[in-house]
């Protein structure tokens, strides 16, 4: 079970062991975790953000996070692979996301999991809904241009 | 036909609805028809042809607005996604 | 106190929580951890290991990995870095190295973190002695050009 | 003038040293000039002028060939390192 999207939180050292225990021809870890900001520079002068929730649609955020990891391990000589995201309501400082690639050597291990990230930002399908300082309503966190612009350098390499 | 409908996010919100079962007309044979189909309900279902930026996704996958759609498929819509 | 040199294991898990602890800013934490592995594929074909001792520089080693990580703070938007490298004797599965970065937004964290790594891999004093099967005496890694490489590619871009 | 020597790692082991205070003559002034005044030890010493890869550090930083050397330098002798 590579990838798991869920409620609860996630303790990255427990999910590097569980991932590269009792394998011994793992010689790099590298790791990514997405965090809960209490501002959002996108909204005019950082405007500040309180919570957010995250919603996603079962069944194919499984399915896209999966074929990310599957892309992954056929482009880069990985070992291993975990991805878990969040979703639910979320406060600053909360981890949302988790991706660990453990590969021979660190050069698969960071393209892969930076990779996964790229694509995973564009499209596995969560939305963000982000509350204030309470005086405006939660409003929807847009797609950001630079997410688009990182996932396409990946594209070039084919 | 009948198809499952699921909507997403803001989309969601602006239709008051999650998602429904509905049966099609014959000539509403894929995502770009049945995109006008359902704007033509008025209101905040024009987005469904006047935003640029909605997805479309066809059995769980992405999909363009020529994916054919038959008996049984579940379609989606949302706005880009913005997880991670 | 951002780098140590220590005999003693470390908690990734830890590590994250005590650098992200209490800062809200932070919306991405790349790590990277480098483990023993049971093999050396560079001594024909991939020579047992069956432990390491890695010696190093007292003095020497924490001053070139403050200075590689002031000089990741001086090209990226990094909030926070924590460097822990072990000497000592270590076995396949051990963890000798872990780097954290802490930031804003992940391009700046993955890219502090390999430029940590690639950095530390050609400037800091450390060596390591392998350890085969037993029927030979333990031989002194050699350096690699890969690792030359992967550093220079740093030097370009300044 | 003195100076401090250390050495490390496969250099260490061929020397039989880890280092040691040595007294200097006048006309040793940077870092070339005391590896061919080591060298002149024979034996393993001569590692020290024709091993291509071995590095010099003076006072805890990587140099060239050309840093001086003054009286209470640590100068260390070392193969390419392999850390991380």
């Amino acid at each position: 079970m590579s990838v798991s999207v869920q409620r609860e939180a996630f303790d990255v050292g427990n999910e590097i062991a569980a991932l590269t225990g009792n394998k011994f021809d793992i010689g790099a870890v590298a790791s990514f975790v997405g965090l809960v900001r209490n501002m959002n520079v996108e909204h005019g002068e950082a405007a500040k953000v309180s919570a957010m929730t995250l919603e996603h649609y079962p069944g194919m955020t499984e399915a896209a996070l999966e074929e990310i990891v599957t892309e992954a391990h056929v482009r880069w000589k990985s070992l291993a692979i975990r991805v878990i995201h969040r979703y639910g309501r979320l406060e600053p400082g909360d981890a949302i996301v988790l991706v660990i690639v453990a590969s021979a050597h660190r050069g698969d291990a960071f393209a892969a999991c930076e990779f996964i990230m790229d694509y995973l930002k564009t499209r596995a399908p969560f939305w963000k809904k982000e509350e204030g300082n309470g005086a405006e309503p939660a409003r929807w966190v847009d797609a950001r241009d630079d997410d688009l612009t990182a996932a396409a350098r990946w594209e070039k390499r084919e | 036909m009948t198809i499952k409908l699921l909507y997403f996010a803001s989309l969601r919100e602006a239709l008051g609805a999650s998602g429904e079962e509905m049966a099609l007309p014959a000539d509403v044979a894929d995502i770009a028809a049945l995109r006008k189909h359902l704007a033509a309900r008025g209101d905040a279902w024009r987005a469904l042809t006047q935003s640029q930026s909605l997805r479309a996704a066809l059995n769980q996958r992405m999909v363009g607005p020529q994916a054919a759609v038959v008996d049984g498929d579940e379609v989606a819509f949302f706005p880009p996604v913005t997880g991670g």
